[in-house]
């Protein structure tokens, strides 16, 4: 099988993650489809790290996975704390600054 | 001396900050007396005759960006400089006089406007100067914005006074990209520097030249203002507090003509002959539009400000002749309007304060009760309005002739300007000063106080109608060099300056140098597109 | 003692009384100022005479001294100095202004007694003859430009020297911005003289003149017409003449001294100054000549029929000075400086002795309201008639010789000057009749009311001042002949100059009459030893036959307004039935003025407003607040995209990198 | 065989995908991401990375997810409303998503990297596994392991700090409940199945009766 | 397979591990009551000696630990303009409301968290650390930016900041593994030689690439059309924070910026100058219109921050040492401009109730000119008017893009900051001249008047800890408008680093 094949996927991948956050209101969902889109990239870096012939793909990868962990811990500390202060979970509501 | 020349104003005005409410006006008053002897001083060892810079200062700058701290006299600034001085005394002399609020900020504006302006006069590095003109601004914008007055009509001080440097820094802004372009363009590569000397010696293309040439003009001819290009002038000049109104149309319109001589002219040369008639035809447009709106107006303020349009205009007109006498014309009248200018304005504000508005229609028949400012201001209109016999007239005569000789279709259109100014200066004086005497007008003679300011203006007006030669001898060299630079006329020794025999026009100055001068333009004006 | 030494004094004492009336206006009581004044004059008088004398010391050809104090303006290759220029031509001039000018200072004295701004006045009439000295002394025409146009001034500041009046400061403006009019006309003039012969000095430009010049060639020619647009302006020549009759407005001496006797002289003194150059365009001269002829006729017509007593004198002014400008265009130099020199007499002594009876009249100036004076005011009568004789060119006075001698002049050319001499002799008969028409409308006749009160009780009227135009009240505070009016029977200083100028006038013309002396000619002719027209002569039979011709025609013309005020009082208003169209065309004084209102100030006018309505607003803050405009707009649109939706971030986001992305598409190879 | 399984893996991997963006509930998008992370896991086996595959179920799948269900179980999974406020978004943004994707697969096959075209060159067999790469973390990767590490300490931090309480309660809590009665709210319904959070702006139509998160947990 | 441990070279480390420390040193300070105060001090100390460690390797360039830092004048540079602007932020941290709720020590922990990210990002050259830096410098700003819980446009703030980056980070990482792919390695010099390989050069796998990476940088740097969370968060966020991210976030991205385009992405620099050199003229325009009318001082402030990005990416477009110096120099003064205005801003917050409205600082002139004098400077400063260190800049990068042939862009750096007056010179208006037009209060909801308020202190105007900031800066500001040479020979030495 062909790295084309995964990269194109992983492209696809991408646009569909994207095309999430722009569609959702969620914050949670929104989270996730940054996941996803966090995921395309680690699948490009893999299936690049396997077309090269190298491993630091696939570090890149591991450390990305990191992060998107991180992110993932402070965006749902801050959805927990606008639910605390009671503010709508829809982010087209929060849209005091504007202008 | 340069460096005391330009940093006294400042100091004075960075100590004035220490010292009680009261004092500071006359410690500003007389620090701008300090300044105006030390340009006496340097006057008085100018060296007339040579053509070069004298009392040169060079010190590293910015040697990482080619920037020089270079100042230096000449023929073309020297008498600038006096004036700069001159005029900053009267006007913070008058405005010592009055109850200024928050007079530490005000004088120490006024001063470091001072400095500023000096410095644009007095700088020979091209960046330096566009410093300069750049920093002229900043201490105007808040003289005119936080003690101008506001209209009636709603246009408040501080909007005017955004209008007048957002459009006047689009010229210089440009102009700075333009100074810098020069400078690399001409280094091409090599190490760079914004000396205007060494510029001169290696001119551009023609290419980079013509757009680089348009930014300057630009901003020139916005600070003049000329036709066109005026648009932030009637605000301003209405909301201006007068003293400052007078400094500043007295001396700040001149650096943008300045500039084309320091400037434009040997470092453009060949866009300045290609452009010739295109600046001329604006620099017409000014006169004749100035003039023409100079006598509809009825606010004092704008009868003055758009003869001074028109009086640029005659200016402009004199240094695009391209001719030695029309630019030394210009260089004289520079002169002769700030001195008539700026006395103009500070009688425009005792007027004001006699008849409580500064409109035409309100005002007449002061001359009753107060012959002296009457006198005076009598003079001031005729030499605003190149009465001859003044030394405006002789600086108009020599632009003129400048013109005529270059372009003689031109003349005849510019000295149109001379009968409109009549008619513009004398319906000022008529209307303030004759007539009967409408209501609500306190006919007034003029105070010591403003007497005190005003009459050793007057006096340098009349002093300088006797002897304006005391200008040309000093200006000319420079001046020949200037032109020289442009029209590829090798420049004339210094003794024309000197005393001109009478033959040496018929010689050097006939008919056939003028022709080359046409052939030369027009050839250039044929290719240009 | 130099020529010019004397010359520079000459200028030196009127400068001197001005500045010292003017600076001790507070100080100096008023008669002082009026005697600094006249004393000032005289002085310079008698240096003129000093001038004359040490100038007749030395070789008729060596006759002229040019002398400068200091470099005026002189760079880049034009030489200007502080320059005079002194030969007999110049000294004449000298002579006649300062001549008349003392007797007029006197008059003034006297006349302008109780007159609140008496000071000023005199320091202004001192400048004035400054200006005029500085004009025919200049040496070079920047010097004459400058002189020119303090003339010019100094006529402005006497014309409205009653700035209450709004009819007076309105005229006054026209008389200046005209006079900058001919002022351009000299600088263009002086551009052009440089531009051909490099430089602004006479000697020099009449010494190189005719080796560059072509006779007739463009560019002289050109020159010559610039000069005449000066000279017309400041002469009152067609059409540039309309300031003289609004000139009026100032007070009668100034009439009498600028208006009359010196300043509107000066193109005269221009033409034949410049005359070398205007020998080599022998066209311009014609047109010169040609427009004099019109003047004089258009003029006299004029004079005709309008009913002010000064302003008819004025337009016989400018026929008068229509005279000269023919004589001097045509060749006929001394004869033209020589009718100058008798017209100043008679034409002063005519303005004063009307003055007196104006101040009679309380200011009124209206002819038909004057009758019967001569047996109210006999001195002044007298004198009035001395002048209107040889203003008529009765025989004997000075007119008839001085006039006469342009005509025979003009006549010995022959030719199409013919043309000159016939209708000269036209203008004479005009001359006449208008002026013996003010005669016998004032002087006979049962007495008005003011001439009545005047008989009886020898008291002036003390009528309530009021502008004699609008016919409002006067502002007195700045003065006017003042609450009480001052004739010459009753104030010796104007007694005095009326009389000596009355016997001027009378026995003026005997310098030169033709086969007995010719002082004048033989005086100037050195001057214009050059000119080929000096050959022309005519025969002294001629002069005579032409002589007796004039004299004819005064005494025909005399008795013509005779038959026609005295005799028939009523056939002029069945002339005017008559000739209707005519006499609205005179009395409307040919619509010259409507003429220029139409072509000059309504069109300036209407640019102004149009500039000032709709360009600036339009064009001008269009462009300003146009830009501010768009620009704030697009900042609304920025504002507008910000709208709060992090989703729409992201949107922007991804499409700003869709778009950079196709860019990068593109540019791979 | 490998086909098969890249095949499988890439639908799972892309329907789960289009699952998280397409679920009205989040909590289903929740359960829809970890399909997608578990058919990715199985690509990375096909690349020939097996630490990845397995790092990718156990801390993804594993650890992220289980946090992700907590929350939405927290602040309560309700559906969000088809209303779009707004305008052309939804239309702009699939076009741009299509946009986005044939922009990069344009990249990829006018590519002129041959290698793309294959397979990936011999690797030897401990290619990818836990030994290799974590000599590189150790090596090569040093400094960003470590900065990794600071980096979820900070998160940690920054997760107390927003999810924590309030310091001190001080004036300003808003005009909400004082904080003591909302502590009892949140003991009242442990579960969180407040399907109805305090303070609504928008009127959220309920969605289909679907098994609420807290008969799910139940 | 056997391990050989890569040299660590700890002096070049030594910054970075003493920020490291920091970090858990002012976390333990949050943990021990007693230690509780000493946060903020603990911080300035731990600013400052990782200040003396930089200023201790400079002008000694080298790699470390196997090439994935590289710590060279550049990096020090940046890391100086860092920490200076940390030292500032801790200094108008104090009494902020937000350090309060947040906790002095975590709030001061997370700062410094970013800090050390920051620094990492100056000296990476290595895709994953590049990757690593990035994020530690964002993550902990997420946080901060939400950090006044009690205000909802902090929370706000800190969602959009999150949601946007994060899909910036997501498109930076995938530019990253494109480029990875297209060069197969990770090491900017790799790079370069990877992507430099015949008949490779200009590939779209590549290109897109460094599309997307362009696109994430753009976001860290806000530039148009990437920069619409800008203005948003500079306002949500508390404005201590604000003032640090304005200048130190775009300070660390743009080093990166510069390193990896100038030096990675090298060789193909004629395809992405262009795209580059529009970006810029983009946010230039963007960002001046937009801040036309705001009544939002800090608002305004991010749209101009957006303009000013614009002005430096200039200095990066024209790939050449000047332009590098350009951008450092450029960066330096604004981070003292910048800081001046941010000041005042907080001062008037803190004191009236208007906020951060621009009508908290009307006739500010005579009410406190020690504040009203700083905030002008700053103005003018940025509108690049002479005589402060904003004209010079501005020359520098002029200078810099018309030698590279990019005068069209050096135009739009003219008329773009001829449109800026129009808005910083309001400012100034309001403080010194008569209300006029201005008076008109288009009324904003007042900070004041919701519950969300936060504590007014009248004299805050008067503090020390936020006078200093705002004088020293200001005179710094001045001070390099008139003796620009130092800071030039700075620039210098940093640019050197990179050609």
């Amino acid at each position: 099988m062909s790295i084309e094949w995964y990269i194109v996927l992983s492209s696809l991948l991408f646009a569909v993650g994207a095309t999430g956050i722009l569609i959702r209101r969620s914050p949670v969902v929104i989270l996730l489809c940054l996941e996803l889109m966090l995921n395309a990239g680690n699948l490009a870096l893999i299936a690049f790290s396997r077309m090269v012939g190298n491993q630091e793909g696939q570090v890149f990868a591991l450390i990305v996975m990191v992060v998107a962990a991180c992110e993932v811990v402070v965006g749902l500390g801050l959805i927990v704390a606008i639910f605390r202060r009671k503010l709508p979970l829809d982010v087209d509501e929060l849209r005091e600054l504007r202008g | 001396m340069t460096n005391s020349l330009l940093w006294t104003p400042l100091v004075f005005g960075l100590i004035g900050l220490a010292l009680p409410k009261r004092l500071t006006g006359w410690w500003a008053t007389l620090g701008t007396a300090v300044t105006l002897g030390i340009a006496i001083a340097l006057l008085a060892g100018f060296d007339s005759g040579a053509a070069g810079l004298q009392d040169t200062v060079e010190a590293e700058w910015i040697p990482g960006l080619g920037v020089e701290y270079s100042l230096g006299v000449d023929g073309l600034n020297v008498f600038l400089l006096v004036l700069t001085a001159l005029l900053w005394l009267g006007g913070t002399a008058f405005a010592a006089f009055r109850e200024q609020e928050r007079p530490h900020l005000f004088f120490l504006m006024m001063l470091l406007a001072e400095t500023a302006t000096l410095g644009a006069f007095l700088a020979q590095d091209l960046l330096l100067f566009v410093l300069f003109f750049d920093l002229m601004l900043v201490p105007f914008y808040f003289l005119f914005g936080a003690w101008g007055s506001d209209r009636p009509d709603g246009v408040t001080a501080s909007a005017a006074t955004l209008k007048m440097i957002v459009y006047t820094l689009v010229g210089s802004l440009l102009m700075l990209v333009a100074a810098i372009a020069t400078a690399i363009v001409a280094a091409d590569g090599g190490q760079i520097t914004f000396s205007i000397a060494d510029l001169a010696q290696n001119p551009l293309g023609e290419g980079s030249q013509r757009w680089i040439f348009w930014f300057f003009a630009a901003a020139f001819l916005v600070k003049m203002p000329a036709f066109l290009l005026h648009g932030w002038m009637p605000d301003a000049y209405r909301a201006a507090p007068l003293p400052v109104l007078a400094v500043f149309s007295g001396v700040l319109a001149k650096v943008g003509a300045y500039g084309f001589l320091r400037v434009v002219l040997p470092l453009f040369p060949d866009a300045t002959v290609e452009f010739q008639e295109v600046v001329l035809v604006i620099a017409l447009a000014s006169i004749l539009y100035g003039s023409v709106m100079a006598f509809t107006q009825t606010n004092v303020r704008l009868v003055a400000g758009y003869s001074s349009v028109a009086q640029l205009g005659f200016m402009t007109a004199g240094i695009f002749a391209l001719r030695a006498d029309g630019a030394d014309g210009a260089v004289l009248q520079m002169v002769n309007h700030g001195l008539v200018v700026a006395p103009l304005f500070i009688i425009v504000a005792v007027l004001a304060e006699r008849s409580g508005s500064e409109d035409l229609r309100e005002m007449g028949g002061m001359a009753m009760r107060a012959p002296v400012l009457a006198a005076l201001f009598l003079i001031v209109a005729l030499a605003t309005l190149a009465m001859p016999g003044s030394a405006n007239f002789i600086g108009e005569f020599y632009i003129l002739n400048g013109l005529f000789q270059a372009k003689i279709a031109f003349a005849f259109v510019a000295i149109a300007g001379v009968a409109m100014s009549a008619y513009y200066a004398l319906r000022l004086y008529q209307r303030t000063m004759h007539n009967r005497v409408p209501a609500g007008v306190g006919s007034r003679e003029l105070g010591w106080r403003d007497g005190v300011v005003l009459v050793p203006l007057v006096a340098c007006i009349v002093g300088l109608a006797l002897y304006p030669q005391l200008v040309l001898k000093r200006t000319d060299a420079s001046v020949q060099q200037s032109v020289a630079a442009a029209t590829g006329k090798p420049a004339p020794e210094a003794e024309l300056a000197e005393e001109a025999p009478a033959m040496s026009g018929w010689t050097g100055y006939g008919p056939l140098a003028d022709r080359q001068v046409d052939e030369l333009a027009a050839g250039e004006s044929g290719k240009s597109p | 003692m130099s020529v010019s030494f004397w010359a520079w004094l000459v200028l030196l004492f009127p400068l001197l009384g001005s500045i010292a009336i003017g600076l001790g206006f507070r100080v100096l009581p008023a008669r002082a100022a009026g005697a600094i004044g006249t004393a000032a004059i005289a002085l310079s008088f008698a240096c003129g005479i000093a001038a004359l004398v040490s100038l007749l010391g030395d070789e008729p050809e060596a006759r002229h001294h040019a002398s400068s104090l200091w470099n005026y303006a002189s760079a880049a290759g034009l030489d200007i100095k502080l320059g005079i220029f002194v030969d007999p031509l110049s000294i004449f001039m000298v002579l006649v202004v300062t001549g008349v000018s003392t007797l007029i200072h006197l008059y003034s004295f006297g006349y302008m007694e109780s007159d609140r701004g008496y000071r000023r006045f005199f320091s202004y009439l001192n400048f004035f003859v400054f200006s005029m000295l500085l004009l025919v002394l200049a040496g070079n025409f920047v010097l004459l430009t400058v002189g020119w146009a303090f003339v010019g001034f100094a006529s402005y500041a006497l014309i409205s020297f009653w700035y209450r009046r709004a009819t007076a400061t309105r005229a006054g403006m026209k008389a200046f911005v005209i006079n900058v009019v001919g002022d351009i006309g000299l600088v263009l003039a002086a551009f052009l003289i440089f531009r051909e012969l490099g430089s602004f000095d006479y000697e020099a430009v009449f010494a190189k003149a005719p080796e560059v010049f072509a006779v007739n060639q463009w560019t002289i020619v050109a020159i010559c017409l610039l000069l005449l647009l000066g000279a017309f302006a400041k002469s009152a020549q067609l059409p540039l003449h309309t300031w003289l009759p609004d000139a009026m407005e100032g007070p009668t001496p100034v009439s009498a001294l600028i208006h009359a006797a010196t300043m509107v002289t000066a193109g005269v003194y221009l033409i034949a100054r410049t005359h070398v150059l205007f020998d080599l365009a022998p066209t311009a001269a014609d047109i010169a000549a040609f427009t004099g002829l019109a003047t004089l006729l258009v003029a006299g017509t004029i004079a005709l029929v309008v009913t002010d007593l000064k302003r008819a004198i004025a337009y016989s002014t400018m026929s008068q000075i229509g005279y000269m400008v023919v004589g001097v265009s045509i060749g006929a130099f001394s004869a033209g400086m020589f009718h100058l020199m008798t017209h100043a007499f008679f034409k002063a002594l005519l303005f004063m002795a009307a003055g007196s009876i104006i101040a009679a009249m309380a200011n009124r100036q209206d002819i038909d309201a004057m009758s019967g004076f001569g047996k109210a005011m006999r001195f002044t009568s007298a004198m009035f008639l001395v002048g209107a004789l040889a203003l008529a060119a009765f025989p004997g006075t000075s007119g008839f010789f001085s006039k006469d001698e342009i005509l025979a002049y003009a006549e010995a050319r022959g030719g199409m000057y013919l043309i000159f001499t016939v209708l000269g002799y036209v203008g004479a008969l005009l001359t006449a009749v208008y002026t013996f028409r003010l005669v016998f409308r004032i002087l006979p006749g049962t007495p008005c009311n003011p001439a009545q009160e005047l008989i009886e009780t020898g008291q002036v009227v003390h009528a309530e001042p009021e502008n004699p135009a609008t016919g409002e009240a006067e502002d007195t505070e700045v003065g006017f002949p003042g609450p009480e009016h001052h004739i010459a029977e009753r104030s010796w200083p104007m007694k005095v100059a009326m009389g000596v100028l009355g016997v001027l006038a009378l026995v003026g013309g005997l310098v030169q009459v033709p086969g007995v002396d010719h002082v004048i000619a033989s005086f100037l002719d050195p001057v214009f030893e050059d000119s080929p027209l000096l050959e022309v002569h005519p025969t002294v039979g001629a002069e005579w036959t032409g002589l007796g011709i004039g004299g004819a025609i005064s005494i025909l013309g005399i008795a013509l307004a005779y038959f026609l005020y005295v005799a028939q009082p009523a056939t002029p208003a069945i002339l005017i039935q008559r000739l209707r169209p005519l006499h609205t065309l005179f009395a409307r004084k040919w619509y010259f003025d409507e003429l220029i209102d139409l072509l000059v100030v309504r069109p300036a006018l209407a640019i102004g407003r149009f500039a000032n309505r709709t360009f600036e607003r339009v064009v001008v803050d269009g462009l300003v607040s146009g830009t501010a405009e768009t620009v704030r707009g697009a900042g609304g649109i920025v504002r507008l995209v910000q709208s709060g939706f992090v989703r729409s971030y992201a949107l922007l986001l991804i499409a700003g990198f869709a778009g950079l992305a196709l860019y990068f598409l593109l540019a791979s190879s | 065989m490998e086909e098969v399984l890249f095949f499988a893996g890439a639908l799972g991997a892309l329907g789960g995908a289009v699952g998280v963006v397409a679920m009205r509930n989040p909590f289903y998008s929740v359960l829809a991401l970890i399909v997608h992370l578990f058919s990715l896991a199985v690509l990375f086996l096909l690349l020939s990375s097996a630490f990845l595959a397995a790092a990718q179920v156990v801390v993804y799948a594993g650890a992220v997810m289980v946090l992700y269900v907590f929350v939405v179980a927290y602040v309560g999974g309700d559906h969000e409303s088809a209303w779009e406020p707004i305008p052309g978004q939804q239309l702009l943004a699939p076009l741009l998503g299509i946009a986005l994707f044939v922009e990069l697969a344009i990249a990829v096959l006018a590519s002129s990297f041959l290698a793309l075209g294959t397979e990936g060159p011999e690797v030897s067999p401990g290619f990818g596994d836990p030994a290799a790469i974590g000599y590189l973390l150790l090596e090569k990767f040093l400094i960003p392991f470590e900065a990794a590490s600071i980096l979820l300490l900070l998160a940690a931090v920054g997760a107390v700090v927003l999810a924590g309480h309030q310091r001190k309660s001080s004036p300003g809590e808003g005009p909400g409940v004082p904080s003591e009665q909302r502590f009892a709210r949140e003991e009242s319904n442990p579960s969180g199945d407040s399907s109805q959070p305090p303070h609504r702006r928008v009127a959220s139509e309920e969605g289909p009766p679907g098994p609420s998160p807290a008969s799910g947990s139940a | 397979m056997s391990f050989d441990a890569p040299h660590i070279d700890y002096a070049g480390l030594s910054p970075v591990i003493a920020l490291t420390a920091a970090v858990c040193v002012v976390l333990m300070s949050a943990v021990f009551r007693p230690l509780r105060r000493t946060a903020p001090a603990l911080t300035l100390l731990a600013l400052a000696s990782a200040a003396g460690l930089l200023i201790w390797q400079w002008n000694d360039p080298r790699d470390l630990v196997a090439g994935a830092l590289r710590i060279d004048d550049l990096a020090i540079a940046i890391s100086l303009v860092v920490l200076l602007m940390a030292a500032a932020a801790v200094s108008l941290s104090i009494r902020e409301p937000a350090a309060e709720q947040v906790g002095s020590g975590e709030y001061h922990a997370l700062l410094l968290g970013s800090v050390l990210g920051m620094v990492l990002l100056a000296q990476a050259q290595n895709l994953v650390s590049f990757f690593v830096a990035i994020e530690t410098l964002s993550i902990p700003l997420y946080i901060l930016c939400a950090g006044n819980r009690r205000r909802e446009k902090s929370l706000e703030a800190g969602l959009k900041y999150l949601i946007v980056g994060s899909l910036g980070s997501a498109t930076l990482l995938y530019g990253m593994a494109f480029i990875y792919g297209g060069s197969g390695s990770t090491d900017f010099a790799g790079i370069a030689s990877g992507i430099g390989r015949e008949g490779l050069l200009g590939d779209p796998l590549v290109l897109i690439g460094i599309a997307l990476v362009a696109v994430g940088l753009a976001f860290k740097t806000s530039i148009a059309p990437f920069h619409q969370w800008t203005p948003d968060v500079y306002e949500g966020a508390p404005t201590p924070i604000t003032a640090f991210m304005a200048v130190a976030t775009k300070a660390a991205a743009f080093a990166v910026f510069a390193r990896f385009f100038d030096l990675a992405l090298l060789p193909q620099a004629d395809e992405w100058q262009p795209a580059l050199a529009v970006l810029a003229a983009a946010s230039i325009v963007i960002g001046n219109i937009g801040a036309l009318g705001q009544d939002s001082l800090k608002r305004l402030l991010g749209y101009s921050g957006v303009a000013q990005a614009g002005y430096i990416l200039g200095g990066l477009v024209v790939a050449s040492e000047a332009g590098v110096n350009a951008l450092v120099f450029y960066l330096a003064g604004y981070a003292f401009m910048n800081l001046a205005a941010f000041a005042v801003v907080v001062a008037r917050e803190r004191e009236t109730i208007f906020g951060d409205d621009i009508r908290a600082v009307r006739g500010l002139g005579q009410e406190r000119p020690l504040l009203a004098w700083p905030l002008t400077i700053s103005m003018l400063a940025l509108a690049g008017l002479p005589a402060t260190v904003g004209f010079i800049g501005k020359l520098y990068l002029i200078e810099a893009l018309v030698a590279g042939e990019y005068t069209w862009l050096a135009v739009f750096i003219a008329v773009g900051t001829m449109i800026s007056l129009a808005y910083y010179l309001r400012v100034v208006a309001a403080m010194w001249m008569r209300p006029g037009a201005e008076a008109a209060p288009s009324a904003p909801a007042i900070a004041g008047a919701s519950p969300e308020a936060d504590p007014v202190d009248p004299e805050a105007g008067r503090r020390l800890y936020l006078l200093a900031p705002a004088l020293l800066a200001t005179a710094a500001t001045v001070f390099f408008g008139i003796l620009p040479q130092p800071l030039v020979e700075f620039a210098e030495r940093a640019g050197a680093s990179l050609f």
